[in-house]
């Protein structure tokens, strides 16, 4: 079971593919979040956790559903670490999995004509598999 | 130099505006855009997972097309320029990635960055420059106070898109006094507009773009450009009433400019400011 | 030396990995400075390095470089402070056009100028150290023996 | 025949874990000549060093291999315990089996070879060593110190209160340097003018010291003992002399737009000006950038309206040439420019300021006379907030990698003050870390949360707005309590990493002084020698060595002082016997080495030599100066004929050297 | 040219009797048509055997060593392309200018006879060269051949009729070969090669020297005391040692050595008797030190330092050497 569990986490560090390590938790990628104030896990937290192994407060969060891949994070970042990339990890762990898509495409219908496709395909390539 | 351009999906259809205007000022500006022949989807975001090979695929193949037309690839769309940018970086640096794209792919030169991703604005500011620019300016913006909207994915991650600076960015305010136009600097400009939350959460959507409306109001802006489809969209269907300004193109001022189009017409109703 | 033997190889064992011999000449006040300080940050590199130390990259006589080439040398590294800035001002100026023209002359005869580098590591430097002479073992070892470089000779 | 001995060195567990010193000793034990091999403990030792007396006694040895750490660790220390046995010094060898070997390699078996191979070398060169005798060369007396801050006044001070003479070269019109601009220092909040003016005053009128201010060195040669340095003195188109420092031309210059630097562009200053009030000499400098008699040739008010009739359109650069025994370099240090930094809107808001600015604010001698009001309104503000690590440490590329070490506390100084003097406002004080190591610093920081109510938040700031209102809006993160902070505050201050002062590396040139790769210089061990450069004669004080605070700096100054004294108590060094020598019978005279020498160490002389044939003629052939040589080899291999050698790295030295490890 | 011959003894007999001069360094009739040789005359008497013509190849400035060590004063003959070696042993202060009196002594090209007799010629008596064309006497009979045909080859490299040292010059200047191309070219084309036709190709050129030396004796700019290859202290091993370096590395080293000093008079190569192509190497070296650090010419004065000896700081890597010697 342990193994299991290191298995997933370092399954997760390789597709985050960043250097956790490295942070030394000073909170810009935090502060500097556009969305950060409706995040359960905050940015310099998912870091955190997954530096630790902490899986299960990893995958309970909702964070990587509301990030936005912006990249403020990243690149304020003073230590070259991604927060970005740790929660895009945690979104492929989670709709890599069968019938994990997060966004039903059935309630396309009721969206505004004027959306430009690249929302949608965005929507597609975030939220689904 | 041959011009190969990447118009990306929404530039086909809901932002022919910025794409119609981009393809006339070059022209007159004497780098013509050539479409590429065949093109497709660059997947709107960036796959920021090493292992995510299939989703680098349709950029890889422009990025090749490109390399065998003489090795220029012009984009518009801020989201397109990002992924091809990125993707080719990575084939340019990361074997792995590299090996798997070019073996799926199965090219016959292998695939390994050479071709260079620019972005128009790059072209307008290093090949045309802004002093030449400002020259060929026949129907200046005098007088109008213009805030620039850069948005996230042209400036970050700044050490691979090498755009500008990511904090204090200035290309855009260079490009609109070249067009005669007074700049507004506002501090909310390199801030995401929650892009394709449009979709998913349109609550948090409207939050931020009202932050961005504030800062840029703040400052005086009666107008605002982007080089985004997404960004504007949300900066105009996302905007409260109260707040909204006319959001343009900076191609369709462009056009305006250069007396290509006599005034462009912004997709929020109402004069400016 | 004098009478040294050419070994046969004992056929019955497993031939033995390629261990390239590397001889870095390394400038006491920077490279040399900068290999102890990789020892002492504890930096792995691999044993294959053999440095002598020189006061300056400009004391290295292009013939020695020659001669460890003829003695069996597979790689040779020569390290000198960055240019501009020398300990004794202007020294690695000199090394720099004399390992110029004899990199050049190597390579007009055809051969493997990949075999001998020159490179710029200051004091501070001990993290690059580590890693400039692991690169360089590395590409030495997928060059293989220096058999060229030992064999350029009046006889055929 | 030759008796050598060798000594393998354990080093503790340094080496002895990873290298099989007894296999070395075996090793060793076969190679002729190698007449006594042994292991040690600690061959440093006293013990050591007996057993190295011990063994040339008893096997008559004559030459010495020492396998251990670094030569440039204890070279000197078997070569002084070779002396004492009657062994020339120079012929000792060492093989450097814990940096290059036992520290670098894992394998022990790997490692035990290529200690083995080291130790072949160090043999196979000493073979061929010879007995050298260090010469002398005489020690000037006269100091010279470059920067004339806080460590340059102190360094100076000391000197020449031994009875040395010194002179300062200071590249700004006064001395003073950053301490100077700064208001109140910690952690005692005492004035920082109050206990600097002193000093300054000391400096400046003490009879061993000589000021060269507004002015820059422009070239160095020479080497320890002996530096000939060129002092470029700028124009202050002041006669410094007649001047009395009235100030009545700075009052007068209708020129006022240029920004001040003492007010860091707080406040403007005239073209002819004394940057600031308590400056030392205090005799005005006209910018001539700026000054409208010498950019447009009308004006000349400051000449009508001078008491003194000492302003000197005419006067030129002037260059003095002197000639010193020991310098000490005392640079300082700038802060990192924020242009890179634009999240926190330093450009956009004339609120967000730096910590230096910030002194200038308070001081009362600054722009605001000592009232802290926000730069854009003129108005108090109502909450400040302090952000710390403004690039620094950050390996992104964007800022430093370093700490810059006196942020936490002049934050605390800092939150304090205005706590103290104005009450009403808010102070926050976002932080990575607090690092506060130091006497009474930590109480000190401690105070400002206990006593002062200062907010201290761990987290830190993304992103600072101007909003409308002419107030800041602060995204900031909360660490301790896992929340996102949009606060407002009136005032921002940037606690902005520290770098070395402009023109420190292009200094560290000419002095041959090695610096690191953020142009701090470098020591010549971290531990034991902190205040000296590798560069025999070039010491370190403040914070051109690394990031320090004034009480550290002025330790550092006073040890750099000593470290002077201590060479200019000399009146002869012993100068390095590895030095370049002509054979001359074999010297075709071309001087090839003449060219490439740095030092001018080198000479044609006509000489009767005796020929290869053997036969005595005249010739010309190149003599090398055995004090001015410093050993570099470059003449040996611009030499074609090899009549060029370096004593201590000759050519059948280092060939002895190749061969054995090829 | 026997005009020229006859100035030239004229001249030569001048100096000795008036004392200006204790020896002069010409050239001596040989046994055959073409194998004059080198020679110093001391006595005016002595000057009846002084010759020149197409065959007097030698750069006669190296004799100007032994004048300098023996103290005396000199009168030298030198071709255009001889008076380079001067100036470069007066900047290697290895001749000292006292003793020298330098004569202009103009050249049309010389002659090769291995050149001449490839072309079946034998029992030659006599050559004379008029207006390009080469008339060679046989006991067989006459033949005439086109001069640019069996020109030395150094002299198709001709560096033109002016002098760089002269204290005073004999007749007119002559018209000099006219340079064959780039003088660069013999190089460029073995740059051109893969990097194994090139080794293969030093293999096979260097295979045939025999170390007879011939190359240094005559280079003005090998010009030491003692060469390294005979000091066993010298960072090449001597011979004493019998080591393989020296051996295998010789022309290397004897290249390298001369590099900013070597004037491309391309003696060395004229006098090998193995044939090697040696003086590629050397033309190598000027071409590098022209490309890297701007165009030289050793021995066009006696002051200029040498490339080794001077740098700027801008100098090019030597890893981008080992790139931009392969175009």
């Amino acid at each position: 079971m342990v193994d299991k569990v290191q298995e997933q986490v370092e399954a997760l560090r390789r597709l985050a593919h960043t250097p956790l390590q490295d942070c030394i938790q000073c909170g810009r990628c935090s502060a500097g979040c556009p969305v950060a104030f409706k995040m359960d896990l905050l940015p310099h937290r998912v870091v955190w956790e997954l530096a630790q192994g902490n899986l299960e407060t990893l995958l309970k969060a909702t964070a990587p559903w509301q990030c936005v891949s912006c990249f403020a994070c990243q690149n304020r970042c003073p230590r070259g670490v991604s927060p970005a990339a740790v929660m895009e990890a945690l979104r492929l762990t989670a709709i890599r999995q069968q019938g994990a898509n997060k966004y039903d495409a059935a309630q396309l219908e009721h969206f505004d004509p004027e959306l430009p496709q690249q929302a949608l395909v965005a929507v597609f390539r975030k939220f689904n598999k | 130099m041959l011009y190969n351009y990447y118009p990306g999906c929404t530039l086909s259809t809901k932002a022919k505006a910025l794409d119609q205007a981009a393809r006339a000022c070059a022209a007159k500006l004497g780098f013509p855009l050539v479409e590429l022949p065949e093109w497709q989807c660059c997947g709107a975001v960036y796959p920021l997972a090493p292992d995510a090979i299939a989703e680098r695929l349709g950029a890889a193949r422009a990025l090749i097309s490109a390399r065998d037309k003489g090795g220029v690839l012009v984009t518009l769309c801020s989201a397109c320029h990002h992924v091809l940018k990125r993707v080719n970086d990575d084939l340019a640096r990361d074997e792995e990635i590299r090996n798997k794209v070019n073996a799926y792919l199965e090219v016959k030169e292998p695939y390994q960055g050479e071709t260079k991703v620019l972005h128009f604005l790059e072209v307008l500011r290093d090949q045309v420059g802004f002093a030449k620019l400002a020259q060929l300016v026949t129907h200046p913006l005098t007088g109008r106070k213009i805030g620039a909207y850069y948005g996230c994915m042209l400036l970050r991650p700044s050490k691979v898109l090498a755009f500008d600076d990511p904090e204090n960015p200035q290309l855009l305010e260079n490009f609109l006094q070249a067009l005669g136009a007074t700049p507004v600097r506002y501090g909310m400009r390199n801030e995401c507009c929650t892009g394709y939350m449009a979709v998913t959460n349109p609550g948090l959507c409207k939050q931020m773009v009202g932050e961005i409306l504030r800062s840029a109001r703040d400052e005086e802006a009666q107008a605002l450009i982007t080089a985004c489809p997404l960004c504007r969209y949300n900066l105009v269907a996302n905007a409260a009433p109260e707040q909204k300004v006319p959001v343009y193109y900076f191609t369709e001022l462009l056009a305006q400019a250069l007396g290509l189009q006599t005034e462009a017409a912004p997709v929020q109703a109402g004069g400016e400011g | 030396m004098l009478g040294e033997k050419v070994t046969v190889a004992d056929k019955t064992a497993a031939p033995a990995p390629f261990e390239p011999k590397i001889v870095a000449f390394c400038c006491n006040w920077c490279s040399y400075a900068g290999a102890d300080g990789a020892g002492t940050a504890r930096k792995q590199y691999p044993a294959n390095v053999k440095i002598i130390r020189v006061p300056c990259s400009c004391r290295v006589n292009p013939l020695f470089i020659l001669r460890a080439f003829q003695r069996g040398a597979d790689g040779v590294i020569l390290c000198g402070c960055h240019p501009g800035d020398c300990h004794y001002m202007t020294g690695n100026y000199y090394t720099r056009r004399r390992l110029t023209l004899l990199m050049s002359m190597l390579n007009f005869m055809g051969v493997a100028t990949e075999r001998l580098r020159v490179e710029w590591v200051s004091a501070s430097e001990g993290a690059r150290f580590a890693e400039i002479m692991t690169s360089f073992v590395e590409q030495i070892t997928a060059l293989g023996a220096n058999v060229k470089l030992r064999d350029l000779r009046c006889k055929k | 025949m030759q008796k050598i001995g060798v000594f393998v060195c354990w080093c503790g567990s340094n080496i002895a874990t990873t290298v099989d010193v007894a296999q070395v000793v075996a090793a060793v034990k076969t190679i002729p000549n190698v007449a006594f091999a042994a292991d040690y403990k600690y061959m440093c030792s006293e013990g050591g060093q007996e057993l190295i007396h011990k063994a040339v006694q008893d096997y008559q040895l004559d030459r010495i291999v020492v396998c251990s750490c670094s030569p440039r660790m204890h070279e000197a220390t078997f070569r002084n315990c070779a002396e004492q046995v009657g062994i020339n010094p120079y012929l000792v060898e060492i093989a450097n089996i814990r940096e290059q070997c036992s520290w670098i390699i894992k394998d022990r078996a790997q490692a035990t070879a290529k200690a083995i191979q080291l130790a072949k070398a160090a043999i196979a060169k000493v073979r061929f060593n010879t007995p050298l005798t260090p010469g002398e060369s005489k020690v000037v007396k006269r100091a010279l110190v470059i920067g004339g801050g806080i460590a340059g006044i102190q360094a100076a001070l000391d000197i020449a209160e031994a009875g040395y003479k010194v002179d300062i070269v200071e590249r700004q019109p006064a001395i003073g340097g950053r301490m100077a601009q700064l208001d109140k220092t910690f952690p005692t909040l005492d004035c920082s003018a109050c206990i600097l003016t002193p000093k300054m005053m000391d400096a400046a009128n003490h009879p061993n010291i000589k000021l060269y201010t507004y002015s820059e060195v422009e070239a160095v040669s020479g080497f320890v003992g002996n530096f000939e340095v060129k002092i470029r003195q700028k124009a202050r188109s002041v006669d410094a002399k007649r001047c009395t420092g009235c100030g009545i031309c700075t009052e007068k210059c209708p020129s006022r737009k240029t920004s001040s630097e003492f007010e860091l562009g707080l406040k403007t200053r005239g073209a002819i000006y004394i940057p600031f009030s308590q400056a030392l000499p205090k005799v005005p400098v006209i910018d001539r950038e700026h000054c409208l008699k010498f950019q447009t040739g009308k004006c000349g008010i400051c000449s009508k309206v001078c008491p003194a009739e000492c302003i000197d359109y005419t006067q030129q650069d002037e260059i003095i040439t002197e000639h010193y025994g020991a310098i000490v370099a005392a640079t300082g240090f700038d802060l990192l420019p924020l242009d890179k930094f634009g999240e926190y809107g330093y450009q956009d808001s004339p609120d967000v300021i730096t910590s230096l600015e910030f002194e200038r604010l308070t001081n009362a001698t600054g722009p605001t006379e000592g009232h802290l009001v926000c730069p854009s309104t003129g108005k108090e503000p109502k909450s400040v907030i302090i952000v710390s690590c403004v690039g620094s440490r950050d390996t992104s590329g964007r800022g430093k990698t370093y700490c810059s070490k006196i942020c936490c506390m002049y934050n605390a100084k800092q939150a304090m003050y205005i706590r103290e003097k104005y009450p009403q406002i808010d102070v926050t004080v976002f932080y990575i870390d607090v690092r506060t190591p130091g006497k009474a610093f930590d109480e000190f920081y401690r105070r400002a949360v206990e006593e002062f109510n200062v907010h201290y938040i761990k987290g830190q700031v993304g992103k600072v707005l101007k909003d409308a209102r002419g107030g800041l809006t602060v995204f900031a993160s909360d660490l301790l309590s896992d929340k996102h902070l949009m606060l407002h505050a009136d005032m921002v201050i940037l606690a902005t990493a520290v770098k070395p002062a402009a023109g420190a590396r292009k200094l560290a040139t000419m002095l041959t002084a090695s610096m690191d790769n953020d142009d701090f210089f470098t020591e010549a061990h971290p531990k034991l020698r902190p205040v000296e450069s590798p560069t025999a004669g070039i010491f370190l004080a403040g914070m051109c060595q690394g990031p320090k605070d004034i009480p550290e700096t002025v330790s550092q100054a006073g040890a750099a002082a000593v470290k002077v004294v201590g060479l200019l108590a000399k009146d002869k060094l012993r100068t390095n016997p590895c030095v370049a020598h002509c054979q001359e019978n074999i010297c075709s005279g071309c001087l090839a080495c003449e060219k490439v020498c740095p030092y001018g160490a080198i000479t044609a002389e006509t000489k009767t030599v005796i020929n290869l044939a053997g036969v005595k003629e005249q010739r010309t052939v190149a003599v090398v100066n055995q004090t001015l040589c410093q050993g570099c080899g470059a003449c040996t291999v611009a030499c074609p004929a090899a009549a060029m050698d370096l004593k201590g790295f000759s050519n059948q030295e280092i060939l002895a050297e190749v061969d054995a490890l090829c | 040219m026997q005009k020229i011959a006859a100035l030239m003894r004229q001249k030569a007999q001048e100096l000795l009797s008036s004392g200006q001069v204790q020896q002069v360094a010409a050239w001596r009739k040989g046994q055959l048509a073409y194998d004059n040789a080198p020679a110093v005359f001391t006595s005016p008497e002595a000057c009846a055997d002084l010759v020149y013509d197409e065959f007097c190849p030698a750069n006669l400035s190296k004799y100007l060593l032994a004048a300098t060590k023996k103290k005396l004063k000199t009168a030298v003959f030198l071709k255009p392309c001889d008076t380079y070696g001067v100036n470069q042993l007066l900047k290697d202060n290895r001749v000292q200018r006292e003793y020298v009196y330098a004569i202009g002594t103009p050249c049309q090209g010389m002659l090769d006879i291995k050149k001449i007799r490839a072309h079946g010629l034998k029992g030659i008596t006599r050559i004379t060269v008029s207006e390009g064309v080469v008339q060679v006497e046989t006991v067989y009979g006459t033949q005439n051949l086109p001069q640019r045909d069996v020109l030395l080859d150094k002299c198709l490299q001709c560096k033109g009729n002016a002098y760089m040292i002269a204290d005073t010059e004999i007749g007119e200047k002559l018209a000099t070969p006219e340079p064959r191309g780039d003088a660069f070219a013999a190089v460029k084309r073995i740059e051109a090669l893969p990097p194994e036709e090139r080794f293969k190709f030093w293999q096979q050129e260097l295979s045939k020297c025999i170390r007879c030396n011939a190359c240094r004796d005559i280079c003005p700019a090998c010009s030491c005391e003692q060469c390294i290859f005979d000091n066993p202290a010298a960072p090449v091993a001597g011979k004493a040692f019998a080591d393989p370096v020296e051996e295998n590395m010789f022309h290397l080293i004897r290249a390298y050595h001369v590099a900013g000093r070597c004037v491309g008079c391309g003696e060395c190569a004229r006098v090998c008797p193995q044939g090697v192509k040696l003086g590629l190497l050397n033309l190598k070296f000027m071409k590098d030190i022209n490309t890297f650090y701007g165009p030289y010419q050793a021995g066009s004065d006696a002051t200029t330092p040498a490339p080794q000896v001077t740098f700027t700081q801008g100098d090019v890597e030597p890893s981008a050497a080992g790139q931009k010697g392969r175009s």
